[in-house]
């Protein structure tokens, strides 16, 4: 396997080639999709994925935790929006800190219980409390209005000091939502490279090592499923607001291994930027491909096998092979490079 | 002064006991070794003396506290090092990386979520420091895959060495090595005996006999004598063997 | 004064089958070892050694008899426990695998913390490593504490006989199932079979 | 069969133009639309085709697409040609949502059409409300739909649980007994028809015994089964859903507990009995419309399917494809009686319309109503038929109620239409 | 009061038919140490080329096909009883070949690839069968209800249930006393020595996928009278078998059936008690069972950990 962030150069720094390209691409996507005749509500879709897909990769790629119920912390801040909406107050900040906290507080609760297992078994817990969380957004009906989801939810003008802005408007919503991502992504990157993200790379790498080198392996576990639950909280709330509902669907299983589907065959596993690469050709896929045939999923599918079994590195893995062509980087400049 | 005491260590897998009372003490400052057939149960109780397991009876005393039945990480942090028999690193990154994490200095900031883990100039003199110690200097920005059985070998005591640990534990350090590198770890091992408690697990029974100060014989689980090698050697059948030409 | 070991009518027959009962094998054997000792072990390959170490341990049932440590019946001691007790060691692990069909419930505690009775059996000796010294001295030591060592040892070359005759106070040889406890060496070399099965090992004997 | 020929000809067809516009881009689509002044009216069909409900949603399609050739054939409307586009909502709301947003900006759809899944529906309904889009509901039954759920640009097309339990309790009652049991598959839907069947029970004079509740999802019924063995009620009342309720179907056969007791089951869909046998279709089920009706009409109809669809795997038309075929039909006739594609005027021009029950192949005129936007037509009550003329003629007839018997009286206290001015304007 | 028997009486039926699904599955795991999530599609498979067996397919109408309805239901069922196994095993070994670059990587791989075949093959089912609810007709004999305590109890699930325990007993057999189990076993426990035995571990593999993945479609053919047949019941399989194995601890059979037995008592119990609960109910014996004992039941240390 090939490492996740290589020492960068200038380590963590944000100021880097693909970053660049990164916000570039955000920036220019309303005008893109316009160009290539798809429409604004799928940028912002991709968008809240892209963040949801970067959290989620920070435990299953950066810590190797392979979760399967991710799903569910993206439906409990979808849901948590919406609530707040309803039963508190018609607020963008409230309902954000309500989607960020529930979330927290749910995957907190579940990482209680997963960080002491590993493989296998951790996989499938988190299926099952997955199940569990979605099933109980059914059950509820009550609370989440069951299969037929939590409607009607507002999405509240961003207020900042004085400034109102309307999102009600998909475009000026998707710059909101763009903005976070790119804060999320700007973020990641900088905890990915940080002295904290290069625990997780550890974990990841050798966890009995990580143990005798003097970490506590399960709270750094624990931690970090805990913040990517969070992550996911915060996509939620931005779905709750996209879609104004708030549905069960994205809790089950199946989207929860949409996700990582999505993470695998864009690199995750290998590359930083790998999740945005798998994000970005899951959803062009199914707009192009759905667009002709309504078996799009079977190509999808073989596609995804064939990559799994040539290129399991993903899409990320196929343009990093490309480029370790080139040589290294001499070790000396990186130290001297660094302040 | 007994900086490490094992008394009375027991240890069952199942119906079957892999360890019976076992007793061994560690002097500040010295070389001790443990050797034993294969099977012997050596690297059993390498894991109970470092944490891996806990023991199911028996205490384990380490500078005046019993460390029996703590975690790994509480134990690393008191000041226990390990190298791996089969070794252990953290092989997608770089050479340098894996001393780094085990520097205190590092371990103190990883609290920070923000800000580059290498910017710190001098985590990296220090992580270079300890590499260097060992003679990887050269390599700390080679991929830890594209390390020779050797230079592996080195890492993982480099590892150990980076968490300023008062007592190294070693675990078979010469397993697959040839001759000439096993030199070269006899004359580590030396120049660290100044430095550092270590306590040695080898198969190699010569190169144990040349560097230890007390050896500890393991068999059927159990310490089925103890003493320097020279009070070793004082049995005729061990005279009578090969290792007589060791010391 | 309690016997440190005592092997009282102890019988074992292997029948060829459930409805065939002709007996494929039978082993018996009647001995008493009132003191910590070390017990040289002898005989040819098949003879019941190792079935006889089963029986003593608790890991083989007998079909008649009784084997007391230090008074205590083994086979009616907890499984878990029998270790306590007596311990078989197989060249470098110890075996401790019991059956009984009684619940431990209603079994015995053993009354031990560490074995009365060692067996070792056909430990590897080997006068390269150095091992056989150490080896000595383990079962040296266990005699000091008071225990009972069994070495049972096949004897294929001359420094074999050195090693029991160095250690060994009291011998038993086994020969198609017949047990027989011998006091001495002298005595063990005197016995018609265990000369027969030790042949050119013999002191004088050519090699 | 979903991906028989005849099917996939359209599907082809749809996608012909949809693609065109997905690869050159709204602006060529755009610029071709601002040129003739003969532009096409875009109607997207929002129909799953997969998930729980792609079979039903596969045949709500056809109708739709039978109605449009229709039109088409007329010369479509206002002298503008009907063109419709397909994409899959996969029986999922958040699906349904993306679908319509879709439709709607980048299809430039000025009509949706389809859903069966309430929570599908009510995804559509929302993003159509935003935009001011006309959305049918052709076959989703919840009460819901029509009632706390409803929206100004939706119309809910599909007779709805409490239609169906207010003609079917009174009857039963009366014809075999007042002890029940009920079924209820646990979400939405099925505990609004479980609400309505209890007070219906309670109106008429019956008791409750128990009330089991059925997760979605259930595959294996029997412990159901054996507490209704226990409890011997004389009518069990199920409310289950899709899947659950052909594999309940099934497993009720095998054990021969169809007859006794009487199984009271909510709306049976054409396209989820289709070809079970006959033992399957036990028990006293609602529907809004049969093939083998003997009323004027229904024999063109019927000919005119198989002449269009020779090939599917249903051979005859059944109540979701009806209602696909009749939702769309209405809706053309209100765009041409407002005269314009304008959303408001066709609104206007749907509320209130009468529809005659010739027109229909029904029993009794059906209304839209103006307060909530629900068909009320005539109900029909059905059980599995004796003597069967062919193996398509599945059901017999017992009973036909009348909409003004059937309807949900509790509906417009629930159902708060958005007002004209709060619902944009939006001209197809 | 109601009586707690039958219910009893149906959670260990409906176990049994647990077990019968998760057999393959678990036989799969503990060879290759692949969780195959294409297991629910292979099962559907199998009952879908059973189905097309008893009704002729495309050859329905051609004179083979008038001669092969001439046959009873019967005798078409039980043709069908194998042909719908062998070709889901054909399917398996297929996809076995597939997996063949995974091995030696890290186990998420396989999880990943047959998660992708299971997408593959049930939008082929759809486009095959099409998306509706199939109906596989059973023998006469063999349907209908009896009677047992004064409750009904259905004859098909009785006869299911029996099978399935047959079907136990033949792996359980066919793993315990013959030497291909003896050599598939050893593959679980040590690829290396079955090379060393000389047994080709491809061959081995390929063996196993498909005949692992034949019992799927078999479970498939008994189960879908009482559950129906639909493209996406997969879904409905893979779950409780990946549960099963959970519970039971990977590697190990009766670890399976037992817990199997397990999943069928409390989804049997709950859905006579709390019935709005017995779905979950599963997942909370599995993070009751798993909370405490990290492999399970009886499961032994596998790679799948890492």
């Amino acid at each position: 396997m090939i490492n996740l962030s290589d020492i960068p150069p200038k380590g963590g720094s944000p100021f880097i080639l693909p970053m660049a390209a990164f916000l570039v691409l955000l920036v220019a996507a309303p005008f893109l999709v316009a160009r290539f005749g798809l429409y604004h509500y799928l940028a912002i879709e991709i968008a809240i994925w892209i963040i949801f897909a970067m959290g989620f990769n920070l435990l299953f790629g950066y810590t190797g935790l392979h979760s399967f119920g991710h799903g569910a912390y993206l439906g409990i801040g979808a849901y948590a929006f919406g609530l707040f909406q309803h039963n508190v107050s018609i607020s963008l900040w409230g309902g954000l800190g309500a989607a960020l906290l529930a979330a927290m507080v749910a995957g907190g609760f579940v990482a209680l219980f997963l960080s002491h297992r590993r493989g296998i078994y951790f996989a499938l817990l988190s299926i099952a409390f997955g199940q569990i969380f979605w099933f109980s957004s059914i059950k509820l009906h009550r609370i989440t209005g069951g299969e037929d989801g939590l409607l009607g939810i507002p999405r509240p003008p961003l207020q900042i000091g004085d400034a109102t802005l309307a999102l009600a408007d998909n475009r000026i919503f998707y710059g909101f939502v763009a903005a976070l991502a790119a804060l999320v992504v700007i973020g990641l990157w900088r905890v990915v490279n940080s002295p904290f993200g290069r625990v997780l790379q550890a974990i990841r790498q050798n966890e009995m090592r990580a143990r005798f080198v003097g970490y506590d392996v399960w709270r750094w576990k624990w931690l970090a499923f805990t913040i990517s639950a969070t992550f996911a909280g915060l996509a939620g709330a931005l779905l709750a607001m996209a879609q104004n509902s708030a549905y069960p669907d994205v809790m089950s299983l199946h989207q929860s291994g949409l996700v990582v589907m999505m993470v695998l065959v864009g690199g995750g596993l290998v590359n930083f930027w790998g999740p945005i690469l798998g994000v970005l050709l899951y959803f062009l896929a199914r707009e192009v491909l759905g667009g002709l045939t309504e078996t799009w999923l079977l190509w999808y599918g073989l596609m995804f096998v064939v990559m799994v079994m040539v290129r399991p590195e993903g899409l990320a893995g196929l343009i990093g092979t490309a480029r370790r062509r080139e040589a290294p980087v001499p070790p000396a400049r990186i130290v001297e490079t660094t302040p | 002064m007994t900086l490490f005491q094992a008394t009375g260590l027991q240890k069952r897998f199942g119906a079957r006991v892999v360890l019976e009372n076992i007793t061994l003490g560690i002097e500040e400052g010295t070389v001790h070794g443990i050797m034993g057939p294969n099977g012997a149960g050596k690297t059993t109780c390498f894991h109970l003396l470092t944490g891996h397991h806990a023991p199911d009876a028996g205490s384990i005393v380490f500078a005046g506290r019993n460390i029996a039945g703590l975690p790994p990480h509480r134990i690393a942090r008191l000041g226990i090092a390990r190298s791996f028999q089969i070794m252990n690193l953290f092989d997608d990154t770089v050479v340098i990386e894996n001393v780094l994490l085990a520097l205190p200095a590092f371990k103190a900031q990883t609290g920070r979520i923000f800000g580059n883990g290498f910017a710190d100039r001098t985590l990296i003199d220090a992580a270079l420091a300890v590499l260097d110690m060992v003679g990887l200097a050269d390599s700390a920005w080679s991929k830890t895959k594209s390390l020779s059985y050797g230079n592996r070998r080195a890492l993982e005591i480099a590892v150990a060495l980076a968490a300023e640990p008062r007592i190294v534990f070693l675990d078979e350090p010469t397993s697959g090595l040839g001759v000439e590198a096993t030199r070269a770890l006899a004359a580590l091992i030396r120049r660290l005996r100044t430095r550092y408690t270590i306590c040695l697990i080898e198969h190699d029974m010569r190169f144990l006999f040349g560097l230890a100060d007390r050896i500890s014989v393991i068999h059927w689980g159990q310490v089925i004598t103890e003493g320097t090698p020279a009070e070793l050697m004082a049995n005729k059948w061990v005279a009578r063997s090969s290792l007589r030409e060791a010391v | 004064m309690t016997r440190m070991l005592e092997v009282r009518g102890l019988r074992k027959i292997y029948r060829r089958g459930l409805l065939d009962r002709t007996p494929t094998f039978q082993l018996s054997a009647d001995f008493a070892i009132d003191e910590p000792a070390i017990v040289g072990m002898m005989g040819p390959n098949g003879s019941g050694k190792t079935t006889l170490f089963e029986l003593v341990t608790g890991s083989n049932a007998p079909t008649e008899g009784e084997v007391l440590v230090q008074g205590r019946n083994i086979h009616k001691v907890r499984t878990d426990q029998r270790d306590r007790l007596a311990i078989h060691y197989h060249q470098s692990y110890q075996v401790r695998h019991f059956r009984s069909y009684t619940p431990n419930l209603l079994l015995d505690a053993a009354g031990s913390a560490y074995p009365l009775v060692h067996l070792f059996d056909e430990p590897q000796f080997n006068t390269q490593d150095g091992y056989i010294g150490f080896m000595l001295d383990f079962f040296r030591k266990l005699r000091a504490q008071g225990r009972l060592v069994f070495l049972c040892v096949h004897p294929n070359e001359r420094f074999h006989l050195e090693i029991i005759e160095e250690i060994c106070e009291r011998f038993i040889f086994v020969q198609k199932g017949t047990v027989t406890a011998l006091d001495t060496f002298d005595a063990l070399l005197a016995h018609e079979p265990a000369r027969a099965y030790l042949g050119t090992l013999l002191p004088g004997a050519r090699p | 069969m979903l991906n028989s020929k005849i099917n996939r000809r359209n599907l082809l067809a749809s996608a012909a133009a949809g693609g065109v516009a997905t690869f050159m881009g709204p602006w060529t689509h755009n610029r071709v639309l601002a040129q003739g002044a003969a532009k096409p009216i875009m109607i997207g069909t929002t129909t799953d085709a997969s998930g729980q409900y792609a079979n039903s949603g596969a045949d709500e399609r056809r109708g739709i697409l039978m109605a449009i050739e229709e039109a088409n054939a007329r010369g479509g409307l206002l002298g503008r040609k009907l063109v419709s586009t397909h994409i899959d909502t996969e029986t999922t709301p958040a699906t349904g949502s993306r679908v319509a947003e879709r439709m709607i900006q980048q299809e430039k759809c000025g009509f949706l059409l389809g859903g069966v899944h309430s929570g599908v529906a009510n995804a559509i309904s929302q993003v159509a409300q935003k935009y001011g889009v006309i959305y049918f509901n052709t076959n989703s039954s919840s009460p819901t739909e029509a009632g706390q759920n409803c929206h100004r640009v939706k119309f809910v097309w599909d007779g709805n649980g409490t239609n169906f339990a207010k003609a079917a309790i009174k009857n039963s009652i009366n014809a075999f007994g007042g002890t029940f049991v009920l079924l209820t598959n646990d979400y939405v839907w099925g505990h609004d028809t479980a609400r309505t069947t209890k007070k219906q029970i309670a109106e008429f004079g019956g008791k409750v015994l128990e009330e089991i509740l059925i997760p979605q999802g259930t595959r294996d019924f029997t412990a159901a089964l054996i507490k209704i063995q226990q409890l011997k009620p004389s009518i069990v009342a199920a409310a289950i859903g899709g899947d659950d309720q052909k594999a309940l179907r099934q497993q009720v056969a095998q054990l021969g507990m169809g007859n006794k007791p009487v199984w009271l089951n909510n709306q049976q869909d054409w396209p989820d009995v289709y070809g079970l046998p006959a033992d399957n279709l036990f028990g006293v089920f609602g529907t809004t419309w049969y093939h083998e009706l003997t009323l004027p009409g229904v024999k063109e109809f019927v000919e005119k399917y198989k002449k269009m669809y020779p090939n599917e795997a249903i051979k005859v038309p059944g109540n979701v494809f009806y209602n696909g075929y009749m939702a769309a039909r209405e809706l053309f006739a209100a765009i041409e009686r407002a005269g314009t594609t304008n959303n408001i005027a066709v609104i206007k021009a749907l509320e209130g319309h009468v529809m005659k029950a010739r027109d229909r192949m029904q029993h009794f005129d059906a209304m839209i109503d103006a307060r909530t936007h629900q068909v009320q037509q005539t109900i029909y009550l059905a059980t599995a038929n004796p003597r069967p003329k062919d193996k398509d003629d599945l059901f017999a007839l017992l009973a036909q109620a009348e909409p003004k018997d059937v309807v949900d009286l509790d509906a417009p206290a629930a159902c708060k239409l958005e007002s004209y001015e709060a619902t944009p304007t939006f001209d197809a | 009061m109601q009586s707690i028997l039958p219910h009893l009486i149906n959670g260990l039926t409906l176990g049994l038919l647990f077990a019968l699904i998760a057999l393959g599955f678990t036989l799969i795991v503990g060879v290759m140490e692949v969780i195959n999530l294409a297991h629910g599609s292979l099962f559907a498979l199998g009952a879908y080329f059973a189905l097309t067996t008893i009704s002729g397919g495309p050859l329905a109408t051609s004179e083979f096909g008038q001669w092969w309805l001439t046959f009873p239901l019967g005798t078409r069922y039980a043709v069908a009883a194998l042909v719908g196994p062998l070709l889901a095993g054909l399917v398996g070994a297929l996809l076995e070949v597939c997996l063949r670059p995974t091995y030696g990587k890290a186990s998420l791989y396989g999880l990943l690839l047959t998660f992708g075949a299971a997408l593959v093959l049930e939008e082929s089912i759809r486009l095959a069968w099409g998306a509706g609810e199939q109906n596989l007709r059973t023998p006469g004999a063999i349907t209908g209800a009896m009677l047992i305590g004064g409750m009904i109890f259905s004859t098909y699930k009785v006869y299911a249930a029996g099978f399935a325990i047959l079907a136990i007993l033949c792996v359980w057999l066919f793993l315990e006393k013959t030497p291909y189990g003896a050599i598939i076993k050893a593959g679980a426990h040590d690829s290396e020595m079955v090379r060393a035995l000389g047994y080709d571990l491809g061959r081995l593999r390929l063996f196993v996928f498909g005949f692992g993945a034949a019992l799927a479609g078999l479970a498939g053919i008994v189960m879908a009278p009482i559950w129906g047949l639909r493209p996406h019941i997969g879904l409905d399989v893979v779950i409780p078998a990946f549960l099963i194995i959970v519970i039971g601890g990977v590697g190990s059979f009766w670890g399976a059936v037992i817990a199997s037995l397990l999943v069928g008592l409390s989804v049997g119990l709950t859905g006579a008690f709390v019935p709005a609960w017995s779905m979950v109910s599963m997942y909370i014996l599995l993070i009751l069972i798993v909370g405490f004992r990290a492999r399970g039941l009886l499961g032994r240390k596998s790679a799948l950990e890492n």
